[in-house]
């Protein structure tokens, strides 16, 4: 379904642990959204000087007031600051649902859901979506500090089971989300893993699901500018069907890709063997070149 | 009263004056989610080039103060996939298409030419001379008069007579309004302007430039004042060139300054990042400016600067 | 730990690195109701003339997204005055001063270079090359880089020998690393850029330029990666040559961008506009940057980004 | 008095007529206000892409929370537009008290105040200060249309008299200011006028004045962008004591002026025999050079 832009009011602000939380009034979004799409929110007013708009995982949709969006968010930079400021009934200019979704199993299988930090967001949608089908979700959530995990407690409700880890040890296991993964499937008999965080993460994360043999879909979040697909700047390397290295558009293309597709070393390189690389041609020349990205 | 939107560039007559840029309006299936692009002057497609390309690495924007700063290296399908399924699409939207081209030699200009020459529906040839010319160690050839106005004619001699050949320039050249003119001597149809601006920003946490190609080009309303300087330039050098203006466009008033410093038609660049339908709302936004000002025509609009100013001195600072 | 600020410019050494561009910091007396100008790097005064100048009729200056773009012409009252009123207030204030010179002739540039060098306290000669040459029918001397090259060695020679000479750049030039390289070969102890970027705004409603001068100089934000990229090529060009960087710094972590780049201090221009007490405040903001990245001498991070970055390619778009 | 910048809390913000009236806590503008200066505020919040300051005389000055700074504006373009959508307790960055004040007269004589539109906004403070040395005050108001005159209620409130005068005569006496300036001068036996609007009405008032042999000070508004001296845009020609004309800046020389010493017919030009004109060496070479501006 087509994205749409609207200006969206603010209907509520919120600060939970090191996080915001902004629902808009988005009807257009809420009724189009599938989980693991995002919105891009413009920042700055309309005399702003910052042009490249800023991407937050849809976090929930509810039907108030026509269909409400929240998405959640750290300060990092300028934009986010920025956001962090708003209050409610300011209006917010923002375009969604964008981006490929994840795609939901058929059957009713054992799903595990992964989270780093802010990239735990879309995974709260999608748990849903996948109770509604059935399915066994249990959670494994991240982040450097306790106030860094997002949500751990709305996951416990809507979970079979939520591991939490922290860096410094402070909630749940010390570590990493990927260090109680194995344990987690083994328990939970998982059948699919679902991902989203930092790029290191999702490598990690897809070394396990193949060590285990299960798929997995990652959401990455790549540095973007305009959401839409038209400017280019989102690029990762992606293996196609076909075998063939592709920089695909996280926004578009992605930002949910299959696991094992991603060339997670190659990250932020053109793989000397992409499609249109430098001397590519020589290699490659005879090969099907009507798909752009995996 | 509704204003007459269609402007002449050259022999050629456009429903109304407002365009995408080359390379921000992606394949135009990502903005025809915005709105309908049979609507606006036309659709300017990435420049095209012969073989695939993968472009730069990431990162490859950056964001700057009212500006974007770039160095995406032109990724693309290459030409054949372009013919087999850009094009066709975009023509069975109703969109005019004019397709940007990008070669590293003559030759590759000449076969691009020639192929779109043989595809029907091409409404014009813009030829981007800010791409690297291999022969001379990859300078653009935009940056050597001789060399642009080279491809330009080749361009032009391949090409089928009924399709304008617009040549597209940067500003940051030795001389711009000699470029122009070589470029109109070899054979263009009209020129398209401005091109980004060479820029850097670093990355103070990192300490390495914020765009992995090191170089990008700036643009967006930063670089507004630079483009319209130059139209002004290149029209009144040539008042008889039709002139694509380009640089920083957002807003309906924007286009005006473009259409008053000279140019014909105006294109939508990196304003499409930050509001995809930004080319319907600059043309709604004209329409109502001209409605506003009981203006019936917008091309009584072409040059009205050179008209009302005095010539303009060049004092700084 | 306090971060140790000095900078050498060659054999001269400033206390930190923030210094007021030419032409945006008054005589001196307008900004010191905001702040102690004595403790910043350095005050560089506008361009002093030989005689007075009255400068361009107004409106002098428009706002442009995040820039402003300006057409004084170098209003001023003449050297004569300067020495008498405006060079010893300075000094009285404790104030380094560089002082600006324009002329329109070579001759003007070297009465000018005799009289500053007869008066004590100047602690820099900053040659301001956008400047139009009357001989040459006013095209300015650093669009002609043998003209500019004449000027700097004739004020090079003629300034007391214990006064560094700087040749100020505008970006705009048909090859910006030979002017530098040639204005070093002419004897400048170093090279400040960038003065401002040609640009032209129209006001819709009159139809007009906005400035009266019809083309203006576009200076702030906008400009910062341009004037970057302008600092970065010349210092991969001539690492030895002291640069002082400017165009567009607002805040102490664009002052680091330029360090990073190359330059060995900054200069804070039309950021004074918006807030006279900017320059204080950029040194405190770089300051408070070098804490919080615990680096120790601000000159480590000159040229930094070039000992990160391999070297930058020149993709566009 | 220097000035001062600082960032200054929004108290109230009401609109009257066509016009907004904004107050702000800025105690350290309050005090060291004289009546005739402006200050120069900020638009466009931390990130804008407006650089330039706008400009605003000082409608009054009030002792509450320190002390309190009024202006009153209308809606010309994206910085006015800005500004009236703030609300109380919003921050504004101002600078000020700015510019030369009104010269008030020792003796307690006749004051004739004009203002046009927003112009009246730095008469009020004077009307006051003059009241409070013993003069006469009568005001003389224009506007285009009813709702652009500005307080004329409290103008009647002040003065001994208040005329007002619209061109299109939805209020008070159809036409402009100063066709019924001769009368109130001859009403009021006026001794000095001071006046502050658009230039062609500066220029009548001065040429009314004259005709009475009265002293006239004007206001003028320039279009500015720094407020404080530095960028030199705000210049007009200004015959100074010595009889020579330069380009003063109208922040720091002005706004106020003699009437009779504005080159009225010459704004936007640089007059032929201003001091430093093209051509002007050969002229005027051997004058005293010290002073810059009248
Ligand atoms: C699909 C997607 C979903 C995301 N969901 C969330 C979320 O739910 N919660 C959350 O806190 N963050 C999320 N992020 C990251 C979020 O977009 C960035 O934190 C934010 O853009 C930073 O903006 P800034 O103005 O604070 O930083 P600045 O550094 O000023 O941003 C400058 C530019 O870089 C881009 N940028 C900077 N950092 C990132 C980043 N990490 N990812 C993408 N673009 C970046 C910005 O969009 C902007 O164009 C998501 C990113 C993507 C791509
Ligand atoms: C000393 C002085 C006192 C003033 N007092 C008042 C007042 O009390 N009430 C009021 O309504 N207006 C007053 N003005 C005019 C007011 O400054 C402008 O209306 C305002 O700056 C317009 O800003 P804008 O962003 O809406 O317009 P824009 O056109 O977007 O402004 C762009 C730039 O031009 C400058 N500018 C535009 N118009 C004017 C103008 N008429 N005068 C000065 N600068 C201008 C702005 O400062 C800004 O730098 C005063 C002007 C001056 C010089
Ligand atoms: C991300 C990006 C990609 C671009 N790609 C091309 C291109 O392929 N061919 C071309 O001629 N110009 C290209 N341009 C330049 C634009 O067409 C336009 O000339 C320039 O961006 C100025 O317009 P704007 O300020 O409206 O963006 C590109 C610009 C950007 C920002
Ligand atoms: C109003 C104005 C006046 C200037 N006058 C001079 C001048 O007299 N001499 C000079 O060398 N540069 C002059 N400049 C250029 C600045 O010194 C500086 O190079 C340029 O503005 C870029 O810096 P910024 O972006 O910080 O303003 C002037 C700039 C402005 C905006
Ligand atoms: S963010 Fe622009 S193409 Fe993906
Ligand atoms: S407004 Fe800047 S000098 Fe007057």
């Amino acid at each position: 379904m087509r994205p749409v832009q609207m200006s969206s009011p603010v209907l509520t602000v919120r600060q939970v642990d090191a996080y915001h939380a902004i629902t808009v009034v988005a009807p257009g979004i809420a009724e189009r959204f599938r989980s693991g799409q995002f919105i891009a929110v413009a920042v700055g007013g309309e005399h702003s000087s910052m042009l490249t708009r800023r991407m937050f995982a849809i976090h929930e949709v509810k039907p108030d007031y026509g269909g409400t969006v929240e998405f959640l968010f750290t300060v990092r930079g300028r934009g986010t600051a920025w956001l962090a400021e708003r209050r409610s009934r300011d209006l917010l200019d923002v375009i969604g649902p964008l981006g490929r979704p994840f795609p939901l199993p058929r059957d009713p299988v054992n799903c595990v859901l992964v989270g780093g930090g802010s990239g735990s967001a879309p995974l709260f949608p999608l748990a849903h979506a996948l109770r509604r089908r059935g399915c066994r979700v249990d959670f494994v959530l991240g982040g450097a500090t306790a106030s860094r995990v997002f949500s751990a407690i709305t996951a416990r409700r809507i979970a079979e089971t939520a591991t939490v880890t922290t860096d410094d040890g402070s909630l749940g296991t010390k570590g990493r989300v990927t260090d109680v993964l194995p344990r987690v499937i083994d328990e939970a008999c998982s059948d699919v893993v679902y991902a989203c965080g930092p790029m290191p993460m999702l490598r990690e994360a897809t070394a396990v699901a193949m060590r285990y043999g299960i798929p997995i879909q990652v959401s990455v979040e790549e540095t973007m500018a305009c959401g839409t697909g038209i400017c280019m700047s989102c690029v990762i390397p992606v293996v196609g069907e076909d075998g063939i290295t592709r920089m695909a558009r996280a926004c578009v293309d992605g930002p949910v890709f299959r696991g094992e597709r991603v060339r997670y070393d190659d990250v932020g390189t053109v793989p000397f063997d992409a499609l249109g690389a430098p001397g590519w041609k020589a290699r490659g020349g005879g090969e099907d070149r009507t798909r752009e990205a995996g | 009263m509704i204003p007459d939107l269609r402007v002449r560039l050259g022999e050629w007559e456009l429903d109304n004056p407002v365009m995408t840029a080359a390379g921000c309006a992606g394949s135009g299936r990502e903005l025809a989610r915005f709105f309908d692009i049979s609507r606006i002057g036309a659709v300017v497609t990435k420049s095209v080039t012969v073989e695939p390309r993968a472009g730069m690495p990431a990162p490859r924007i950056a964001e700057t103060p009212s500006g974007v700063l770039s160095a995406v290296g032109l990724q693309g399908p290459g030409i054949d996939v372009f013919l087999q399924r850009d094009l066709p699409w975009l023509l069975s939207r109703g969109a005019r298409a004019v397709v940007s081209v990008a070669g590293s030699s003559v030759d590759e200009y000449v076969l691009l030419a020639r192929r779109l020459s043989e595809a029907p529906g091409v409404t014009m040839i813009e030829v981007n001379l800010s791409s690297p010319d291999l022969a001379r160690g990859g300078r653009h050839f935009a940056e050597d008069t001789a060399a642009a106005a080279r491809v330009v004619a080749a361009v032009r001699e391949t090409a089928r007579a009924d399709i304008p050949v617009f040549a597209k320039l940067p500003p940051d050249v030795a001389d711009l309004v000699e470029l122009a003119g070589e470029c109109v001597a070899a054979g263009a149809d009209g020129l398209a302007m401005i091109n980004t601006v060479r820029g850097m920003a670093i990355d103070v946490d990192t300490r390495r430039p914020a765009v992995a190609g090191g170089m990008g080009g700036l643009s967006g309303p930063a670089i507004r004042p630079i483009a319209v300087a130059c139209v002004y330039r290149v029209h009144a050098a040539f008042p008889e060139v039709p002139l694509i203006g380009m640089g920083g466009v957002r807003t309906g008033a924007d286009a005006m300054e473009f259409l008053m410093a000279g140019a014909s038609a105006v294109a939508v660049g990196s304003a499409l990042f930050h509001d995809p339908s930004a080319c319907l709302r600059v043309l709604r936004e004209l329409e109502q400016e001209l409605l506003d000002r009981g203006v019936e025509r917008v091309d009584s609009l072409i040059g009205a600067a050179h008209r009302t100013a005095g010539a303009p001195g060049t004092a700084v600072g």
